[in-house]
């Protein structure tokens, strides 16, 4: 079980990293599914090794899942607007507001 | 595998249903229409809001789908002020959707609708899937609305900030779910804290360190709806970026949301203070400590603040914290102090960027230089902004000071039972001297309006939804301020709500 | 009539109201009606004084409560015995005299109806102190006749100094009110009330210790100090001779100066029980009138030698009572008391005169320069003749009534030594400056002759006056003949009654002194055989320091008044830079924070983005810099931020001590991180300039 | 409804009612302002005399409204009352509001606002003088601030913008303490509470520490209202700032707020704590008396002359309060407060006078206008001899009573050094009246000066009547009192 939740832990620090440093918005969406995932992996870890009875922890992987793509959806449109009013999808164009 | 079916009781979720129908009606309606439906739209988007409320009152309390879902009073006072705050939104929006969207006032409408059915359900959960879904369906709408002005840099910049902050976050939250799940091999709230309590744990009775890395990763993901830093960083610029009455749906029904889901995973699921088995793993400090940060911080920092959004943005920062302190106080005062404070701050910040959102129509300003000399050219503007403004300091018998009041007596009243809460003081003192420094701010901007002489001020000119918009603030926060006895019975329901028992 | 004693007062308190609300506008009405009712209030004091004789001088006394605690009231009420009496006459008759002598004196002055009514409420203040029962009245009239003191030496107060003048006096008087009020205070703590009897009793059963008593007895004389213009607060009356005439006659030389001997006399009761305090009364008094009288010596100024030969009079009186009460203290019998009170009735009259002939002069002249004057006596019969009299009196010439005061002072220090030397020293200055005024005055040639030709005899409302308080002069210390065993003595005394008989070698010294003092100014002023100027000049220092008072004016302005204004400065600056400089400070604080913050923004948040940068390029070797958006930095501080909630979190519940450590750590990672930035900053900046050349 | 309640809600009826009334019509504005003000005057004036000759007897609360469930489920109450402290209080603030009403007549600019906003600030006066529930007593205490920050803000001097935030903000965080003692004594007393009077009969079996910390607490939110040294510095400058008649109800009505509430609550609350720091109560004001005394001295503007003896007369009060145990300080305390309300105010008021015409207040550009102006300088002359403490005006009986209370209850030096405030008045006061009035007269500058008018008169003579008939005669008022105070005396002596 151990195995499986670091390999959740190492895939969430990567998708951490990746949201942190990437320059490419899109990098940075994909770097969120990372982490999403690992929290899925943990769910599912967690259904199959722990006390947890019934399928709860796999239905809740399948509508992090959906939610997951509703998000990315949603944030490809963003990042289609983005391009739009900067040409370009680099993260260090958006940054008019601050302070 | 035992698979029983649960007693579905789908009556229950008649609001909810009757909402959601209806968002899509919204967009069909327009669609329909041909997009030329000029306010309609937007009357039948609040029409069906009335109607869920109305659905609210006739289905009273009850439960559905097994435990998954509760009406107790704590889902039915939010699910009021998330219907209220969608209601004021919608009020408030005529104008954009006459100036800006006028393309697509059908979407606006129905995905502020769905964000309002999320909210609901969210308000209802019992139970961790539950309670994600209605989460992020309150938020994903949120992200578009944030991002409506398609070609306005400083929406789509609010927008994909929204998203990414708020994924990450949600990304965090999901962490966290997964290991309360790994530990007590339950998403049931109360089941939850029941095995906790029990030491059913899959750890075998010793809670560890994963408790502790849960919390943390869960207060980080509510902690981003509350706006309490140190994950408050996104609200200033997406306040500032979003529609304004978008900026007010995110600062009252995305914050009370929020709420809703600390209430339901720390409150309900991991209850402090009076249980033994929480006792290493008190997340009360540690928020209170949150709190404090949220209070000087927002405060402090909305000073200097030149564009009024932003600094409603940072004061909203800032009343995150005094909610907080509400909910530190674990007795029947705390939890009904948190939904009092959150009514009244609905009417009084809806009422207020109402205020702001009709300004910036006008002027499509929301500097607050430029609302110098608002007093003599329009003064019922001036004045109402003036009141609210004062209600969020919290001067009587405005409906904001009675709410800071039942907060702090919830906080005293703990603090007074017992020498372990003694810390409550320290906090409730951070926030006493830092709501004299929001007077600071608030003030600012009234002396803009009264005192800084003007050559050409603007004259607001309401419509009518805009206008009711700003008197049913008004009326709020007068009714509310000088009668709150109803409205404290009201709110005074939710600490009994199931499952969490007084000591 | 002793019943309605208290009409005395409200009468003259009626013509002011009357005056200032209704006669204003009629000058002869007002005037007249003020002395109407000034008369109305001699004639009620002759009464009443034809009453207390009857009644061999038993007091009578009437009161009510003006408060209603349970104990300590307020009260306000009259007090009528021998003292009282003999005052009323004395201040009646001299504001008679002098409401009538105005009349010509201030005929034409644009505030003609206002003075009458100021002396009205003079008179009323005046009144009223010397009726009061208990304390807390003496107290009220007491600053009262401040009051209408400062507002008639203002009178004239388009003239700066006389504006001046009349502030200098209020709050020189104030000064010794301060030791009153203490006093009073004392008193009443300690005994429980303010009635003079029952306050008088108790002292006399011993509630006050001994150097409370002390204490109480000086503070109480404080007042007296200040208001008979006594050493150290001397200053404001010569300067008070800034009002009109008639004011300085009435005010500053009859009745209100003479109210601190007064309430000494009044208070004797309370000195008596301390000698020591006594002796400080006796001391002070001596001083002052040694002091007052060589000033007197040289000044030029007909008023100012008139306001100094005052002062040194009322020090006269003041050492009398003072040495009665050292004596008294001690057991002896002393003279001390009747001389006292005796010499301020005497000197009431034959100074009241004095100021009204100078005034008299002045009108004449239009100078107070005695040094512009001289031969006026061919011109003004009445007027140098009274004055003389005058004169005459108060050096204490046989059988005017000065001698008899004077020689019952003498008298009353024939156990103490070294003050019937200063006393008789003074008596002998008394002699001189008074008659060098006078010769000086009217005898000799005129010494400007254009004021010599404009000189007339002053009109009768003028000259009357004067020859009633002439006559006055001569025959008011009759009273007092030491063959008259039931004369004066018998009637004002203290304690118990106390018959000196006649000293026939003392009166003979004192006759001796002044006679010498007369002829020496004589030979100086008129016969010339000594020439003034010769003798300033061999004199030259203690002349210049006369001359100057002392210099007393100065000293104060530069110990007491500047640094007050100073202090007062400095607070004030004080008061906006430091406390009201912390509230600010304080707000500033926080918006400073709130800057801060901006700062922070600036240089940490766009700093830390560039930052990552460095990092990922020192970790993935020599990838270009990487940017990234602030809303990573978002990210990044929010993990930032939990990893410092976890660390907090686990030591709170793990190792509990060694947190701060680990806090210490984090926080200085941070630091470092900071400072990384920045460099990073810089380098990058370079990085963008190479880009952009290539 | 009772006369407590009407006389709260009579001026927040004119407030509404001056709402409605369109703004071009400045004068029925003013009127119909005059009369809601007016009302309340009389009403006040009936109750003083009504309690003088049915309740004075008994120090037990009069005309009491109430207990009414206002919000029960945190006990609060709807709870009105008056005894012998409050009654001059009323009569004070219903004669001021009035006064100042008229005063204000003159007030050209927004004048819908100005009334509407005063009349507000009577409302919340009134309110603060009959409430024995505490929270209710916070409520109307905070009410207050909002028009007095406007009154400051819009119709102010130069500076007005900081002096209304600074005064808003000082006096905001003064109550914040007392909301917290508030709170405090809510948890404390069993069964919670909020009513002042049970309070007082409960609180003192607190514990010392307790007793201390809500004490200090209620001290720092009323001392800063009163404004006790260091608190002051809000006051020079919101007094020096607002518009006359503002400056009048601030210096009349406000300050008298911070003792009256010393007076009514903290002090019989907590006797204990009032015995360990009665002496450094009475240094702070001794303190005060000559601070301000000197700080007024070095003035140059007028106004803020006037201001800064305020916060020396307020000094007194201090000290008399420290002085608990002696009837006659806490009567010269009430005394010094009606008597300050009355001679300040009518100094502002005549200071306001002197500004309309000249639009100046620095004192060395006037002299000698004397002879020029000279009811408006007799009545001026009038007040500042009332001001620095003439006997037979209110002000000295008031002084003297502190003196001779403090005198006998507090340490003897400290009270001799007070003393000394007693001459530094008459140098401020006589130093601002010679160089006002007196002296050489600058007939081209000043020779279009033009006398104090009727209107402005009647607003001043009442107060003169009522300066020297206190002065002359004070046993009516004590004996209003007495009855109040020795329950009072007797509850801190607990």
């Amino acid at each position: 079980m151990q195995y499986y939740l670091i390999l959740a832990a190492i895939l969430f620090a990567i998708g951490l990293f990746g949201v942190i440093t990437r320059r490419n918005t899109i990098g940075i969406l994909m770097s969120l599914e990372l982490m999403f995932n690992a929290a899925i992996i943990n769910f599912v870890t967690f259904n199959k090794y722990s006390l947890a009875e019934g399928l709860t922890g796999q239905m809740f992987g399948i509508f992090i899942i959906v939610i997951a793509a509703a998000e990315a959806t949603v944030g490809l449109a963003i990042v289609l607007l983005i391009y739009r009013n900067w040409r370009g999808i680099d993260s260090d164009n958006y940054s008019i507001m601050k302070w | 595998m035992d698979f029983q079916l649960p007693d579905y009781n789908v009556w229950q979720m008649l609001p909810e249903i009757v909402l959601f129908v209806w968002a899509l009606a919204v967009i069909v309606f327009d669609l329909g229409t041909k997009r030329k439906t000029g306010s309609a739209v937007g009357y039948f988007a609040m029409l069906g809001l009335v109607v869920s409320g109305i659905a609210l009152a006739i289905v009273g309390h009850g439960r559905g789908f097994g435990n998954m879902f509760f009406n107790d009073s704590l889902a039915v006072f939010f699910k009021v002020i998330f219907l209220g705050a969608a209601f004021m939104t919608i009020g408030s929006s005529f104008g954009i959707t006459k100036e800006k969207i006028v393309n697509h006032r059908g979407e606006y409408f129905g995905l502020l609708l769905f964000s309002t059915v999320g909210m609901m359900f969210l308000a209802s959960a019992s139970e961790l899937i539950t309670l994600y879904i209605g989460l992020e369906l309150t938020t994903i709408p949120l992200f578009v609305l944030a991002a409506f002005f398609k070609d306005d840099k400083k929406s789509v910049e609010a927008g994909i900030k929204y998203l990414v902050v708020g994924a990450l976050s949600s990304a965090f939250l999901l962490y966290g779910l997964s290991f309360l799940y790994g530990l007590t091999g339950t998403t049931d709230i109360l089941q939850m804290r029941f095995n906790l309590a029990a030491g059913q744990l899959s750890t075998g009775g010793d809670i560890g360190v994963i408790l502790i890395v849960a919390i943390i990763a869960l207060l980080a993901g509510v902690g981003f709806k509350l706006a309490l830093p140190p994950f408050h960083q996104w609200v200033p610029d997406v306040y500032e970026g979003a529609p304004t009455p978008i900026t007010a749906f995110l600062s009252v029904g995305s914050k009370a949301a929020g709420l809703v889901a600390f209430i339901k995973i720390f409150v309900l699921g991991l209850y402090a203070y009076y249980e033994p088995f929480m006792a290493p793993n008190d997340w009360g400090m540690l928020t209170g400590a949150l709190a404090v940060g949220a209070m000087i911080l927002g405060n402090v920092v909305a000073i200097r603040q030149k564009n009024i959004k932003r600094m409603l943005a940072y004061s909203s920062i800032a009343h995150a914290g005094y909610i907080m302190i509400g909910m530190l106080s674990m007795n029947e005062l705390g939890l009904a102090s948190v939904g009092f404070y959150m009514f009244g701050y609905l009417f009084t910040n809806m009422g207020a960027f109402a205020l702001i959102a009709h300004f910036e129509d006008k002027t499509g300003s929301c500097e607050i230089k430029d609302y110098a000399g608002l007093s003599k050219s329009s003064p019922f503007a001036a004045m109402s902004l003036t009141i609210f403004l004062l209600s969020l300091t919290g001067i009587p018998p405005l409906v904001g000071f009675f709410g800071k009041y039942y907060v702090f007596a919830a906080a005293i009243k703990l603090a007074g039972s017992g020498p372990g809460y003694d810390w409550i003081y320290w906090i409730v003192g951070v926030a006493l001297i830092t709501s004299v420094i929001a007077l600071y701010y608030y003030a600012n901007v009234i002396r803009t309006m009264y005192f800084i002489k003007n050559d050409a001020p603007v004259k607001l000119v309401f419509s009518a939804p805009a206008l009711s918009m700003v008197v049913i603030g008004l009326i709020g926060v007068f009714l509310v301020g000088l009668n709150p006895e109803p409205f404290i019975q009201f709110a005074s329901g939710i600490p009994f709500t199931a499952g969490f028992i007084l000591p | 009539m002793t019943e309605h004693a208290y009409l005395i007062p409200l009468l003259p308190l009626f013509a002011f109201v009357m005056v200032v609300f209704f006669l204003r506008w009629k000058e002869p009405l007002a005037a007249g009606f003020s002395i109407a009712m000034i008369l109305c209030t001699w004639v009620m004091s002759i009464w009443v004084l034809i009453e207390t004789l009857a009644r061999h001088g038993e007091p009578y006394e009437f009161f009510f409560y003006i408060t209603s605690f349970a104990s300590l009231n307020f009260e306000i009420g009259i007090l009528v015995d021998p003292l009282t009496a003999m005052m009323l006459i004395v201040v009646t008759t001299v504001g008679s005299c002098v409401q009538i002598y105005s009349l010509g004196y201030m005929k034409g002055d644009p505030k003609f109806s206002r003075f009458f009514a100021y002396l009205s409420l003079f008179c009323f203040s005046m009144l009223g102190l010397v009726l009061a029962n208990n304390f807390f009245m003496i107290f009220i009239f007491w600053e009262l006749v401040g009051l209408t003191s400062y507002l008639l030496i203002g009178f004239w107060s388009e003239k700066k100094v006389a504006a001046d003048a009349g502030k200098k006096a209020f709050i020189t008087t104030r000064i010794g009110d301060l030791g009153f009020i203490v006093g009073l205070l004392l008193v009443a703590a300690y005994c429980g009330t303010f009635n003079y009897g029952e306050v008088f009793d108790k002292i006399g059963a011993g509630v006050m210790p001994l150097g409370v008593l002390t204490m109480a007895a000086i503070f109480l004389f404080c007042g007296a100090v200040g208001k008979s213009a006594q050493f150290p607060l001397h200053v404001w009356l010569p300067d008070a001779m800034e009002g009109p005439t008639p004011v300085s006659a009435l005010i500053h030389a009859a009745t209100m100066v003479a109210a601190g001997v007064y309430l000494v006399a009044r208070f004797m009761n309370v000195f008596i029980g301390s000698a020591d305090a006594s002796m400080v009364v006796a001391v002070i008094g001596i001083i002052t009138s040694v002091l007052a009288a060589s000033i007197a010596l040289v000044q030029n100024d007909i008023k100012r030698v008139l306001a100094y030969s005052t002062v040194s009079q009322l020090g006269y009186m003041i050492m009398a009572l003072g040495l009665y009460g050292y004596d008294t203290a001690q057991g002896h019998h002393s003279a001390g008391y009747v001389a006292g009170t005796l010499h301020l009735m005497t000197h009431a009259f034959f100074k009241g005169l004095l100021f009204l002939g100078a005034g008299s002069v002045i009108h004449a002249v239009h100078t107070n320069d005695i040094q512009e004057m001289g031969g006026l006596f061919r011109k003004m019969k009445a007027t140098s003749i009274t004055f003389m009299i005058a004169s005459l009196s108060i050096a204490g010439i046989f059988p005017l009534s000065g001698f008899w005061s004077k020689d019952e002072i003498v008298v009353a220090t024939s156990h103490h030594p070294i003050f019937m030397v200063l006393t008789l020293t003074v008596a002998f200055m008394t002699a001189f400056y008074m008659w060098r005024l006078c010769f000086l005055t009217f005898f000799g040639e005129p010494r400007d002759a254009e004021r010599y030709e404009h000189a007339h005899e002053s009109p009768k409302s003028m000259t009357g006056p004067l020859i009633v308080l002439g006559v006055l002069s001569v025959v008011a210390g009759w009273v007092a003949l030491p063959w008259l065993h039931h004369g004066f003595s018998s009637f004002v005394y203290h304690g118990e009654v106390h018959h000196a008989g006649p000293n026939y070698l003392l009166m003979l010294i004192s006759t001796v002194v002044a006679v010498s003092g007369i002829v020496l100014a004589w030979l100086v002023y008129h016969k010339k055989a000594i020439s003034a100027d010769a003798l300033a000049e061999k004199f030259r220092p203690i002349h210049t320091l006369l001359y100057n008072k002392y210099y007393f004016d100065e000293l104060y302005d530069l110990i007491l008044i500047r640094p007050i204004l100073a202090f007062g400065r400095f607070w004030w600056s004080f008061d906006a830079r430091v406390v009201d400089g912390m509230v600010n400070g304080t707000g500033r604080a926080t918006i400073l924070w709130s800057d801060l913050k901006e700062w922070f923004d600036v240089h940490i948040v766009d700093g830390a983005v560039n930052g990552c940068g460095w990092v990922v390029n020192q970790a993935a070797s020599k990838l270009k810099y990487l940017q990234t958006g602030a809303v990573q930095f978002y990210a990044l501080f929010m993990l930032l931020m939990i990893v410092a909630v976890a660390l907090f979190k686990f030591e709170m519940t793990r190792v509990a001590t060694t947190w701060p450590v680990l806090t210490a750590i984090f926080f200085s990672g941070v630091v470092l991180l900071g400072l990384l930035v920045r460099q990073t900053a810089n380098k990058k900046k370079t990085a963008d300039v190479l880009e952009s050349d290539k | 409804m009772g006369i407590l309640s009407s006389l709260i809600f009579i001026p927040l009826a004119g407030m509404v009612i001056v709402m409605l009334i369109p703004k071009e019509n400045k004068w029925a504005i003013r009127w119909t302002a005059t009369i809601f003000s007016g009302i309340p005057m009389i009403q006040s004036f009936w109750l003083t005399w009504d309690y003088f000759f049915n309740y004075s007897g008994s120090s037990a609360m009069a005309y009491v409204e109430g207990p009414f469930n206002w919000i029960p489920s945190l006990n609060i109450q709807y709870f009105l009352g008056v005894d012998g402290i409050s009654v001059p209080m009323l009569f004070l603030t219903g004669l001021l509001s009035c006064l100042s009403i008229v005063a204000s007549f003159g007030i050209d600019k927004r004048v819908k606002e100005y009334f509407a906003f005063f009349l507000l600030l009577e409302t919340g006066m009134m309110g603060v003088f009959v409430s024995l529930d505490f929270f209710l007593f916070y409520v109307f205490w905070e009410i207050m601030l909002v028009p007095m920050y406007f009154l400051i803000g819009v119709w102010g001097g130069p500076r007005k913008e900081y002096a209304a935030i600074k005064f808003f903000l000082y006096t905001l965080f003064g109550s914040i303490f007392m909301l917290v003692a508030i709170l405090v004594l809510y948890f404390t007393s069993e069964p919670h509470t909020l009513n002042m009077l049970t309070l007082i009969e409960t609180s003192p079996a607190l514990s010392h520490t307790l007793q201390m910390v809500c004490f200090i607490f209620l001290f720092i939110a009323f001392a800063i209202k009163v404004p006790v040294w260091p608190f002051h510095t809000w006051l020079p400058d919101a007094h020096t700032e607002a518009p006359t008649a503002v400056s009048v109800i601030l210096a009349g009505v406000l300050l008298k707020m911070g003792t009256y509430a010393m007076l009514r609550i903290s002090w019989p609350m907590f006797p204990d704590a009032l015995r360990t720091l009665s002496f450094w109560i009475a240094v702070l004001g001794v303190i005060a008396i000559i601070y301000g005394a000197l700080v007024s001295m070095a003035q140059k503007d007028l106004k803020k002359l006037v201001a800064y003896s305020s916060v020396s007369h307020m000094g007194y009060c201090m000290l008399a309060l420290a002085a608990f145990s002696s009837a006659q300080a806490i009567a010269g305390c009430m005394f010094q407060m009606i008597s300050h309300g009355l001679i300040t105010g009518a100094l502002f008021l005549l200071v306001g006078v002197l500004y309309d015409r000249a639009h100046t207040r620095e004192i060395a550009l006037f002299g000698g206008i004397g002879s020029k102006l000279p009811i408006y300088t007799g009545i001026m002359v009038f007040f500042s001899m009332a001001a620095l403490g003439l006997p037979g005006m209110s002000g000295f009986v008031s002084e003297f009573m502190i003196f001779v209370g403090a005198f006998g209850a507090l340490n003897k030096v400290l009270v001799g050094i007070s003393v000394l405030g007693v001459v530094l008045g008459a140098a401020y006061m006589l130093r601002m009246v010679q160089n006002v009035f007196l002296g050489p007269f600058n007939e081209e500058k000043w020779g279009g000066l033009t006398d104090i008018n009727l209107r402005e008169l009647v607003t001043v003579v009442p107060l003169m009547v009522l300066t020297l008939l206190i002065g002359m005669y004070p046993k009516p008022l004590t004996s209003l009192m007495s009855a109040t105070l020795e329950n009072l005396i007797t509850l801190m002596a607990r």
